[in-house]
């Protein structure tokens, strides 16, 4: 089941620096959703604090209802939140196929004991989730990589790798921190393809913090535009685009031009 | 079901029989140490190697010892070092037994030595003439197969409790001790001795790490105390230093008690400002080589020499365990030629009939007797004074 | 009182013991990101080469300069052809590369001078003054003024020389300092010379009280890395108060606790520590490290 | 070369070889003489305790000096057990659990911090309790240490005291590999290495960083417990000496010898921990610390990865630098030549079966 | 008068070779682009110049072969190399960070003066200047990244897609400040920029990469005309 998201004036700091202040916006399930704005407009402290990576120094986070904000992020994915990192986070010296496992966490049953034992349950999820992971990595045209060690990938497939383990977690709620960074035009098309894919396939709802505006126009339903940790806007991407203040504090004046 | 019938017959079992034991042909035998070589304890356990070694070979130089079996034979030392620890020292008599070592001897420590104690005595491995002062190594029925060699803890301590109790004079008396079995060791045989003497008072009672790199908040604490009796049972020669100064420093100028090991007048004493005190009083049995008064001792002088050329220790030892490993050896040379056979059994027998052995190095007033069950091979001490440059023999205390 | 006092004077020239190692310990993970268990045994050995030249009848003090340079050339050799190798790879493989190298230095020591303890010459003299009505002696007051003032050199190199910076620089991220023109290499061999030399004076200083031998500073060194991060491992400050506050709380402990004692005064620091980093896992002065991901 | 590694990943070729080492660690001691006996006991003993210090430092990246306290800790809970009569089986219960329940309790405080505060913590253990070892002496014998025997051979056996022995580290040491082995291979395996890696990262794929160092931990202790178990079967004493801090960082140094992060390497780094002190007391008894010393650092200089590295480092020293594999990994191909998607190498092979692939856990060396 | 010359470079990670003979030229002065997909080797080949990959083939910079440098040996000569990724100095403050972008420099005077022209071109910067570098946004990180390849004063600038995860209008910016400097101090660059728009604002040339070998050299003109060219890089 997709989940939705309810931010009711979040706030964080920083010692003095206030990097969050009030933000508040609802994400209906199986949205696709879009965070935009400057450098250090408090995107990605947004999804930490969403993710529990942050705990807002105000306000409250809550996912179908249930109050979330302060849960470890341990916990957050166990209620199945799955997140990408704006600087693809992998384990450099485990291979592609590794990586990718580790978000099946959360899907694997039995403690350490079980485990340690070889207990036949554990062996057949462990099959399970092995065989997904190869399958996705496979239709991504990843599947030559599997074995590969992750540092001797390219920094931009390393977002790719990001996101597919992320999805092995069959996350209700996806947050992408710049999944389009480094990509080239071509490949952000294909990104583009891949998420709209799996909306229609999988039940889930989608955040995507993105300079990319080609991106955003292209995916989201919805946007919120921060600017120094405050929200400056909602509203679709195209009436984003055109708003002036937007505008102003983002896009920049010709560069609108070039985003197309 | 036999199984271990396949593994020929390298079991080293020592025993009985007129066949001779592993480790011992008709012209060597070879013994072997285990003992710390490196680390904390290096400096007495090198000390526990060379003795024996000068010893031996200066003995081997002249043609060897001649056994009670009318063979004359080579000693042959082979040394392990076990780092103090237990473990190791268990390794390396498992290695000896394989090396094929007729007895294990003069090994310093107390944990290492018990921790293949029990092995020992199950392959009937002599394991004697150790360098610990505790009793279990000379309790006989509980250790047939060993001997310990220097006096127990508590013997040391006992020797100057009596001169202590016996003054007559009232004094207080603080302690600051090791805390491990040396230490309790000689606290233990201090206070049986003074036990009942209503002339001594024990005001303080400290302990110390082996491992501290400072003992003043012990000497501060013990010097509020009032005491006029410093009963120091400590075997680190730095802190021994240290505790020296700092005594001064602070004002307190008790009689000071120190255990053989740290009595060294070249050594401890006098970098350490003994003569600012009352009295320094030490309990001994081996002529210190440091000291003046011994310097021309021909004992001495064949000892240094032997050291060097033999012992491969050219310096003046800093340790009294050169001199003790030393008398060691002339302990299983009189052993050797008493043995009637060339086995483990003779040998332990015989090892265990010396009486009155007047082992060189020895003090005047203490010799070598292992026929008293309960007690290591020496087993009497003198209680000695600082003199400035050396010791006396202390008759009384003040 | 007399005692009280008197017992927190100990502590504090015990603690300068201490915080002589630490100092080096700061230094070199300031300056390459290790921790370096062979510390307290390269100070050793450039006490025992002091003690080499001194025996050879150089003065005192010529022998510890002398010391001094050719530990830095030591330390920096060390770096070039034993730590570069480990540098990049498995932080714990350097680490044990550390302790491998304590225990050959400490080896060579032992094998050049024997385990038996040597005298080592005090620069100051053995006299003693009374301050608050505790007796401190001469060595103990100068040595800790010696501490304090490698300290504040250390502080001040750190925080306001362009070397001091190179060398965090290096320590940080050799890979992008090197972007902006650091010989990392060579940074990498000054910082372990500095920390070296430093390991030198303090060697020298706690020799004539601890006597030379070769494991002279072992157990020193769990201290030292106790004050370290209790102090906090960016602060040279923070490690000296730190060693300074473990050597008194020690004695207090051991004296004002008679549950405690002398023989389990040794787990005071290290509650202490515990309890402290839980509020404040960077240590008493250091800077927590950022991570962000 | 590829063929025979392929034949060897074969089930039936494993469990043939399995098998065969199985026959041969059972036969072994039989022919052997008692000193390779003893020398092989020990080598059990320690790898058991490398191994539990490879699950929380190689695995989970947790700087642990404490190792030689449960070692330690694991003994002393034996000697009190076989001294008051209990059934061994108990005994050996009680030494891992005691060890796992006191691993339990710090690791709870000390896996809240991060980094070089719980190397402090852990380097207090043996620190402390070498003085509390002597303070407790009830129990522990003081400073004269205690012995227990309990692993003389019985007469039914017609065996010697140590071929029994080896007997009892085989049983132990072998269920403590097979065990760690499953366990690194799997979810936890890769949990573990997650929480290395980047703590952060860990959380957000629902593995709590906090529970799973208090998980390693905890299992370190276990194994340090029987490890001190096995001591005692072997050396049948124990003393405050065997839980003092320089044992800990020899482990330490043992453990990223044998290769950090290997179960195998555990192994290596147990023989390493015995024979090492043999070798140099053979070479000369007067130089050990400088022999070891140097040893230590030759090894390292050449397999920076560990013994366990050496069949990688011969691989990659005899493997002449594949075309295909610089060709053929090449990713998405570029837009100017149309070529379809990215293009897989053929020879790779994809393991199919979750369990049976290579180990994968296994740390690469470094860089 | 080039530069920077590169021929028949090859360079490998290990026993893995990922560049199979790249040439290039960079004229004094003058702006040359690399494009190519993920894995292509651009950010190899930058590498290559800087001396942090092994290489084989010839790398020369004014005038002398630079093959086999240290990557600080070579920014000794005068390359600022702004890397992929998070290229700063995580627990130095913003302005240490800057200051050690300026260590090569002997003009210690105007040093001070560049690091506020740094903070004018991104006054996001500014607030934080006491602040470590690893608590930045990646927006911001970049950002520092880049000011400290500037305050470096190189002749040749290597960016690695310096403007990944730049807000659009900071973008812009960035590449406004780039191209002035250029212009103002003659600086030569060489950029691997997937955002080709922003690219081919600041190149005179560019070449695509693919699979570790050129393919394709031309000018900006040339290339913006081609199909494949604006189908995977352009858009449309
Ligand atoms: N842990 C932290 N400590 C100090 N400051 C922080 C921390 N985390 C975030 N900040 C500050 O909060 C501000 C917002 O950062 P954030 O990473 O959320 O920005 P962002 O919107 O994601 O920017 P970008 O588009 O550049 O990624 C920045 O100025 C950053 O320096
Ligand atoms: N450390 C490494 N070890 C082994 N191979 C590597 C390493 N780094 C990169 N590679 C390989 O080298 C090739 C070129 O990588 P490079 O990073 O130069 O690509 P790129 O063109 O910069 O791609 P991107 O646009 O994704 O940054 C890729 O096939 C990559 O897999
Ligand atoms: C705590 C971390 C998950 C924070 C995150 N990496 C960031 O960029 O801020
Ligand atoms: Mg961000
Ligand atoms: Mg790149």
């Amino acid at each position: 089941m997709a989940a939705s998201l309810s931010l009711k004036d979040v706030s964080l700091h920083f010692g003095g620096v206030k990097v969050l202040q009030d933000v508040s916006f609802d994400v209906e399930p199986g949205v696709i959703f879009g965070l935009v704005g400057p450098n250090g407009a408090g995107k990605t402290s947004l999804f930490n604090c969403i993710s529990g990576h942050y705990k807002p120094s105000s306000g409250s986070v809550s996912i179908d209802g249930t109050e979330v904000s302060g849960s470890a992020p341990s916990r957050m994915a166990r209620l199945g939140l799955a997140r990408t990192f704006q600087h693809p986070a992998l384990q450099l010296n485990a291979t592609v196929l590794q990586n990718v496992l580790l978000g099946g966490h959360t899907r694997l049953p039995g403690g350490p004991v079980s485990w340690a034992l070889r207990m036949p349950y554990t062996v057949r999820a462990e099959r399970a989730v092995r065989a997904e992971a190869l399958d996705l990595l496979a239709n991504a045209g990843l599947g030559w990589a599997a074995d590969v060690p992750a540092d001797e990938l390219s920094h931009g497939l390393h977002k790719g790798i990001e996101l597919w383990r992320a999805l092995l977690s069959r996350p209700t709620l996806l947050l992408l921190d710049e999944p389009a960074a480094g990509l080239s035009h071509g490949e952000v098309e294909q990104l583009i393809a891949t998420v709209k894919r799996l909306r229609a396939e999988q039940d889930l709802t989608i955040i995507i913090v993105e300079h990319h505006m080609g991106l955003i126009s292209a995916l989201t339903d919805q946007v919120v535009v921060l600017d120094h940790g405050r929200k400056l806007m909602s509203g679709t991407a195209a009436e984003a685009q055109s708003d002036p203040r937007v505008i102003e504090a983002y896009i920049g004046k010709d560069a609108a031009d070039d985003a197309a | 079901l036999s199984l271990s019938g396949c593994r020929g017959d390298s079991g080293g079992q020592g025993g009985g029989g007129s066949a001779s034991s592993p480790g011992i042909t008709d012209s060597a035998i070879t013994l072997g140490i285990t003992t710390p070589l490196s680390g904390a304890t290096a400096g007495p356990g090198k000390c526990t190697v060379a003795g024996v070694s000068a010893y031996f070979g200066a003995a081997n130089a002249a043609g060897g010892v001649k056994f009670g079996d009318g063979k004359t034979r080579t000693v042959n030392i082979k040394s392990y070092d076990d780092a103090y620890d237990p473990q190791k020292s268990l390794a390396n008599f498992q290695q000896m037994v394989s090396d094929n070592v007729f007895a294990a001897t003069a090994g310093l420590g107390t944990p290492t030595n018990r921790a293949f104690r029990d092995a020992a005595i199950s392959q009937k491995v002599p394991q004697v003439l150790v360098m610990t002062g505790d009793p279990l190594f000379s309790d006989r029925k509980q250790s047939p197969w060993q001997l310990g060699f220097v006096p127990i803890y508590q013997n040391e301590g006992g020797a100057f409790g009596k001169l202590l109790a016996k003054s007559g004079a009232q004094h207080k008396v603080a302690i600051l001790s090791q805390n491990d079995d040396y230490g309790k060791g000689y606290v233990a045989g201090f206070k049986e001795a003074i036990q009942g003497a209503s002339n001594i008072s024990v005001v303080g009672e400290q302990t110390y790490e082996a491992t501290d790199t400072s003992v003043d908040a012990q000497l501060t604490q013990l010097a509020s105390s009032g005491a006029d009796v410093f009963f120091n049972a400590m075997s680190i020669t730095p802190l021994t230093i240290a505790a020296l100064q700092k005594a001064q420093q602070i004002g307190w100028k008790p009689s000071w008690f120190l255990p053989s090991n740290t009595s060294s007048p070249t050594a401890i004493l006098e970098p350490g400002g003994a003569a600012a005190y009352p009295g320094i009083y030490s309990v001994s049995f081996a002529k210190a080589p440091q000291s003046p008064a011994f310097a021309k001792d021909p004992d001495v002088v064949k000892f240094l020499d032997e050291l060097k050329k033999y012992g491969n220790y050219p310096d003046m030892p800093a340790f009294p365990h050169c001199m003790w490993s030393y008398m060691v050896g002339a302990t299983l040379e009189k052993a050797f030629q008493n043995m009637k056979e060339p086995t483990r059994d003779s040998f332990m027998t015989a090892l265990r009939d010396i009486k009155d052995l007047k082992a060189p190095l020895m003090l005047e007033g203490t010799s070598v007797n292992t026929t008293v069950d309960g007690q290591p091979a020496v087993s009497s001490v003198v209680v000695q004074k600082y003199n400035g440059k050396g010791y006396a023999t202390a008759e009384n205390f003040g | 009182m007399g005692t009280f006092i008197q017992l927190v004077v100990d502590g504090l020239a015990t603690g300068s013991i201490y915080a002589a190692l630490a100092l080096a310990i700061v230094l070199v993970n300031q300056a390459t990101g290790l921790i370096n268990f062979a510390q307290g045994g390269m100070a050793v050995l450039s006490a025992y080469l002091a003690y080499a030249f001194v025996q050879l009848g150089l003065p005192l003090i010529l022998a510890i300069i002398i010391a001094i340079v050719l530990s830095f050339l030591f330390g920096a050799l060390v770096e070039r052809f034993l730590i570069r190798r480990f540098e990049r790879g498995d932080p714990d493989t350097a680490v044990v590369v550390t302790i491998g190298l304590l225990t050959l230095v400490t080896g060579i020591c032992a094998v050049l001078w024997g385990y038996n303890n040597l005298g080592f010459p005090s620069l100051f003299p053995l006299t003693s003054v009374e301050i608050l009505g505790a007796v401190v002696s001469v060595r103990s007051l100068a040595t800790a003024v010696t501490i304090v003032v490698i300290m504040v050199v250390l502080q001040l190199l750190f925080l306001r020389t362009k070397l001091g910076l190179a060398l965090r620089a290096v320590a940080d991220n050799p890979a992008s300092a090197a972007f902006s023109g650091l010989p990392v290499g060579r940074l990498l061999m000054v910082g372990w010379g500095l920390a070296a030399t430093l390991g030198a004076v303090a060697g020298v200083l706690v020799a004539p009280q601890l006597t030379l031998t070769p494991g002279m500073l072992d157990t020193a060194l769990v201290y030292a890395l106790a004050a370290v991060i209790l102090g906090g491992l960016t602060s040279p400050i923070g490690c000296v108060v730190a060693a300074s506050a473990i050597g008194v709380l020690e004695n207090l402990v051991a004296v004002y606790v008679p549950l405690i004692g002398h023989d389990l005064k040794i787990a005071v620091p290290f509650a202490l520590i515990f309890v402290i980093l839980i509020v404040r896992p960077q240590g008493l002065f250091g800077r927590k490290v950022v991570v962000r991901v | 070369m590829n063929a025979a590694a392929a034949t060897a990943r074969r089930p039936w070729v494993r469990i043939l070889l399995a098998a065969l080492a199985a026959i041969v660690l059972i036969v072994a001691p039989l022919a052997l003489p008692p000193f390779a006996n003893q020398t092989l006991v020990r080598i059990g003993v320690y790898a058991v305790a490398v191994l539990g210090l490879n699950i929380v430092m190689g695995y989970t990246g947790q700087v642990n000096l404490g190792q030689i306290f449960f070692v330690g800790l694991g003994a002393y809970v034996t000697a009190y057990g076989v001294n008051h009569g209990w059934n061994i089986l108990l005994v050996f219960v009680a030494a891992c659990a005691v060890a796992g329940v006191v691993g339990l309790l710090v690791a709870l405080a000390a896996a809240r911090l991060g980094g070089l505060a719980i190397a402090m913590v852990t380097i207090a253990l043996p620190i402390v309790g070498v003085p509390l070892a002597k303070r407790l002496s009830e129990f522990t014998g003081g400073s004269q240490g205690i012995s227990a025997r309990f692993t003389d051979a019985p007469d039914w056996s017609g065996l010697d005291n140590d071929q029994w022995q080896f007997y009892i580290v085989l049983v132990v040491a072998a269920a403590a590999f097979l065990l760690a082995r499953s366990l690194v291979r799997g979810k936890y395996g890769r949990a573990f290495a997650a929480v290395r890696e980047n703590e952060a990262v860990a959380a957000s794929m629902g593995i709590s960083p906090y529970r799973t160092k208090v998980l390693a931990f905890t299992i370190a202790s276990i194994f340090g417990g029987a490890s001190g178990f096995l001591y005692l079967a072997a050396v049948q004493y124990t003393s405050p000496e065997t839980l003092s801090f320089g044992h800990s960082i020899s482990l330490l140094a043992a453990m990223v010898i044998g290769g950090a992060g290997s179960i195998a390497g555990s192994l290596l780094g147990g023989a390493y921990y015995v024979f090492v002190p043999q070798l140099t007391n053979a070479i000369d008894p007067n130089l050990t610390t400088v022999s070891q010393g140097a040893i230590l650092l030759a090894v390292l200089f050449l397999l920076p990865g560990g013994l366990v590295s050496v069949p990688r480092v011969v691989r990659r020293l005899t493997r002449r630098t594949g075309a295909g594999r610089s060709t053929g990994r090449r990713s998405s191909a570029g837009p100017v030549r149309e070529t379809s998607q990215q293009t897989a190498p053929a020879h790779r092979p994809v393991p199919d079966d979750a369990l049976e692939g290579h180990e994968q856990t296994e740390r690469q060396d470094g860089p | 008068m080039t530069l920077l010359e590169l021929t028949g470079v090859t360079a490998s990670y290990g026993p893995v070779q990922v560049l199979e003979g790249v040439s290039l030229s960079v004229p004094e002065g003058g702006s040359v682009g690399i494009l190519g997909a993920n894995g292509a080797g651009k950010t190899t080949t930058l590498r290559a110049i800087s001396g942090s990959v092994r290489t084989g083939g010839s790398i020369r910079f004014d005038g002398r072969d630079i093959r086999g440098l240290r990557p600080d040996q070579v920014a000794a000569l005068g390359v600022a190399h702004v890397p992929e990724g998070r290229g700063t100095l995580g627990q130095l403050s913003v302005r240490e960070n800057l200051m050690v972008g300026s260590y090569l420099r002997k003009d210690r005077k105007a040093i001070a003066g560049d690091i506020d022209y740094c903070l004018d071109l991104f006054p996001q910067l500014q607030d934080r200047v006491g602040s470590r570098a690893a608590a930045l946004s990646g927006g911001e990180q970049q950002m520092l990244a880049v000011g400290r390849a500037f305050m470096a004063k190189p002749k040749l600038l290597l960016l690695d897609e310096a403007s990944l995860g730049l807000a659009p209008s900071t973008a812009k910016t960035v590449y406004q400040a780039i191209r002035r400097l250029r212009l103002e101090s003659g600086i030569a660059m060489l950029v691997v920029e997937q955002n080709a728009n922003l690219a081919f604002s600041l190149v005179d040339t560019a070449t695509v990469l693919e699979t570790g070998r050129n393919v394709l050299t031309g000018t900006s003109a040339e290339l913006k005309g081609m199909d494949e060219i604006r189908r995977a890089y352009l858009g449309g």
